[in-house]
């Protein structure tokens, strides 16, 4: 058996999404920016996608610039806001649960000159609003909070926040790549001047992402050159890609709650189904304001890689925050900043569910996951406790 | 990433388990930087007869672990103290680069092992 | 009939190329980062991506870095090799025709404190080597120069000029997106430190670009976050673009010498069929140290876009660096820079001529056109010449 | 980008030509701007009975040009002299932003051609 649950990675692309995708891919391959009939069909598709994603978040399409990812969109999001309004002030807050394409745009902007603050998070990996407004200063320009975190799926209260920026006349930008297609994003209702996303996470394709930004706030390119995207984001339009976003965009709007239930009814299956089977494992992030198909794991005395590995050996996939699982190597910024132990973040496991996941699926994990922990807990020599230390 | 024989190796691994009565026991690693290995070994007329191991940590980590417990079976103390951390990632079809240092870690846990051994011997022949 | 005569603004997508891309928008759809056999299968195929790309331009996988467009390619060189070496000068050059995202990019770095020099050109849109020794200072320490023109054709001495950058350790970019895998691009043998170049400028898809950087050159990145690339460009692979830009490439070198001599001969013909039937007709850029695919001319006393919607209604697709057919409703610079009076550039017409154009299209071009220029001549004002102004 | 009805007038323009002795002419534009748009009409008991144009210009400038000779045939001087940028649009199903410029030049070079033949006929006017 197969079972998919690293959604937060990336989804699969919805067969549907494909099929509107190919003709772009095949005659009607022209420029966006040609005069022609050709390039105007192209440039037609893209306005559709642009109302289509615009209409999964409720804004207008003139607010949508599309990019090249979710991390474009975070980079372009915070450098551009910073640089635009750093004759205001050059203090910017990102919290210290974001991505890390948030992190390392605000330590770029942190080497150029401005000051940074990194909000800490409480046990859940949750920012206190009231902490925020004890940050801001007179040069406060710009708050960036991630929506939903997509290593331990806790819903940050943006609306809460997004007061205080405003009461400030701070901007504020959510990083809503993991929740947006996947738990209802309403950028009126979050009140939020910026919001980046990408197709991916709601089985649109890699390579299309898009940054919201509220009508009149003015924003430095990231990248610069032609007239594209309202000579906002230049470089020659990818049809297909901004075309199946625009579709994935209008099937998640569609089944939305649907797709929700589903999801939130295998993971709580699923909680309950290995907390129940493992001992010494801990449920992360918060236990209600979390993603619906998001399960997220601390299993003791063992390493994340590792689980990975035999879980996939198993056809299971899913994701870990250990060092090993990690390129850079380092334990997950996230699991430390909500206060765990360095030794117990190493046994971080993510289970994250789709809509084409069974419970079939869900079960046979319930079933194949206690033995992996067994079997790894039998070779670690740590099996009888913490206190079993070299 | 891993080669197959790797992950043979870390999906089946060798000389799993503590000797009880072990005559060299070696430790390195730490739990916070992700990778622990513990080695135990069992020796006769200078020649390394068992080996066994605990491993908390990656899939190389384990395979490492596995592969060097069973290079040193049957080797002299001497030969066991010459196995090097490229050795280990030969005998695996190669590591990934970021993962070296887990061969590194068990030369080392091997080492500590028969040093562990070593000074008890010396300690030992001090007292008969 | 309909040709394609506009393989400068994109070109259409190689069958082969899509049928190698389908297989990761279906099963392998796996995130490259991951650590389970479906990532390994994307990070593999991404590995060979980058092979393949790294033999059409001769240099090292390990020197490829991914990007999602050509523009994104140069806005990371420019500004990523400017900040990288701010240390040791502030002062960089570019030519007077390059593509807009360099000059913007350069003007962006020049709001920021840099210094920049923009290269004048000859009559052909050439830069004079000599001209580039004559602006180097102390502080220069990037030079970046047009491969060849889209506009126009012209292709640059790059080697003498990279042999100028060489000696007075200055680093060397060459945006080449509208060269690579039209005519042979060697890195080494231009004498280049980086290099851009887009997919879709030879039958691969749009959405991939990439950046060449000499091994050892440290630069900035442009797109922050995680690991991806080496840690120089953030963002979820876009993994079927990736792939499909490798069987691009390898396709663009194997079949290179042929694909040349046959856009040249449909070229040759064409200019000789349209000087020879329409009077008063410029070729502009240089006549033989251009692109082989490429012809652009100026028509007098009629304007570029009139015709490009005329030649669409017939079924030909060609471009234009006239203000009306631009959306930033200005002349081309390009032209302008080589000397070209206004009213002279809005008469610009291009056809750029692809792999698969056929000797027919051609022949219904030189046809059609002439009868197109007679056509708009007779509503014009000018058409007994420039003196009959209002 | 452009309408039907404004592709209509681009590649089948009315009214294309001089009128030789017309009874007034204007122009309007600049070729180093990108369009020019030369208007002629014939007057008769101050009614507009023919009208032509000659354009150099893009798709829009010619439809443009064709549009307002047709509107103005058939007008009184004062009706035509009315005639807005924005009925011209209209009459052309629409013209994206950045072309509206086209119907401006359009208006003027009519309401120029107008004054042309008003000035004209006050000079006869003065002589006779
Ligand atoms: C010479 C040149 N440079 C850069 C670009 C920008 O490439 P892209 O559209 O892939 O961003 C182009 C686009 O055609 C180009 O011709
Ligand atoms: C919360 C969050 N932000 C940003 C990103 C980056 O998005 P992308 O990979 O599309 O660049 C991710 C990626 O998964 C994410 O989960």
């Amino acid at each position: 058996m197969r079972a998919y649950f690293d959604h937060v990675a990336t989804n699969p692309l919805d067969p549907r999404v494909l099929e509107a995708m190919l003709p772009y891919f095949k005659d009607e391959f022209g420029n966006a920016q040609s005069v022609y009939d050709l390039g105007l069909r192209a440039r037609d598709a893209i306005e559709l996608a642009r109302q289509r994603v615009a209409s999964l978040i409720n804004c207008k399409p003139s607010e949508i610039i599309f990019t090249s990812s979710g991390a474009e969109a975070n980079n372009f999001a915070i450098r551009g806001i910073a640089l635009a309004r750093q004759n205001r002030g050059k203090h910017i807050m990102v919290s210290r649960v974001e991505h890390h394409s948030i992190l390392n745009s605000a330590r770029f902007l942190e080497r150029s000159g401005f000051e940074v603050t990194f909000l800490p998070v409480d046990n859940y990996g949750m920012v206190d609003p009231e902490t925020v407004k004890k940050f801001i200063t007179k040069e406060t320009t710009l708050i960036s909070i991630i929506h939903a975190s997509s290593e331990v799926g806790t819903i940050q209260p943006l609306k809460e926040i997004g007061k205080i920026a405003k009461e400030h006349d701070i901007v504020f930008h959510t990083d809503a790549v993991s929740s947006t297609g996947n738990i209802p994003v309403d950028v009126q209702e979050l009140g939020v001047d910026l919001l980046s996303l990408a197709a991916n996470q709601f089985y649109g394709p890699k390579g299309a992402g898009a940054l919201y930004v509220r009508e009149g706030l003015r924003i430095v390119p990231l990248i610069y050159g032609g007239v594209q995207e309202g000579g906002r984001r230049a470089g020659t339009e990818n049809v297909p890609a901004i075309v199946g976003m625009g579709v994935a965009a209008e099937l998640a709007k569609e089944e939305l709650i649907e797709r929700m239930a589903h999801v939130k009814g295998l993971r709580d299956r699923l909680v309950v189904g290995l907390t129940s089977h493992i001992e010494d494992i801990q449920y992360t992030g918060h236990p209600q304001e979390r993603l619906p198909g998001h399960a997220s794991f601390l299993v003791e005395y063992i390493e994340g890689e590792a689980m990975l590995l035999m879980l996939a050996h198993k056809g299971i996939y899913a994701a870990s925050g250990s060092a090993c699982s990690s390129k850079a190597l380092k334990a997950s910024p996230v699991l430390l900043s909500m206060g765990i132990p360095s030794h117990l973040a190493q046994g971080s496991v993510v289970f994250t569910l789709g809509k084409d996941n069974t419970l079939e699926e869900v079960e046979y994990c319930i079933e194949e996951f206690p033995k992996i922990v067994e079997r790894l807990r039998e070779i670690s020599p740590f099996k009888k406790g913490w206190q079993q230390a070299v | 990433m891993y080669s197959q024989k790797l992950m043979e190796h870390f999906l089946s691994p060798k000389n799993v388990g503590e000797i009880p009565d072990a005559d060299g026991v070696g430790g390195e690693g730490n739990p916070v930087c992700g990778d622990v290995m513990k080695v135990y070994i069992k020796v006769e007329d200078d020649k390394i007869v068992d080996a066994k191991f605990q491993t908390f940590g990656c899939g190389a980590a384990i395979a490492v672990s596995s592969m060097i417990t069973e290079m040193a079976k049957g080797k002299t103390i001497e030969e066991a103290l010459k196995i090097s951390k490229e050795a280990i990632a030969e005998a695996l079809d190669g590591l990934p680069p970021q993962k070296m240092h887990c061969s590194n870690l068990g030369a080392d846990a091997l080492k500590k092992a028969i040093q562990d051994y070593l000074s008890k011997r010396k300690t030992s022949e001090d007292v008969n």
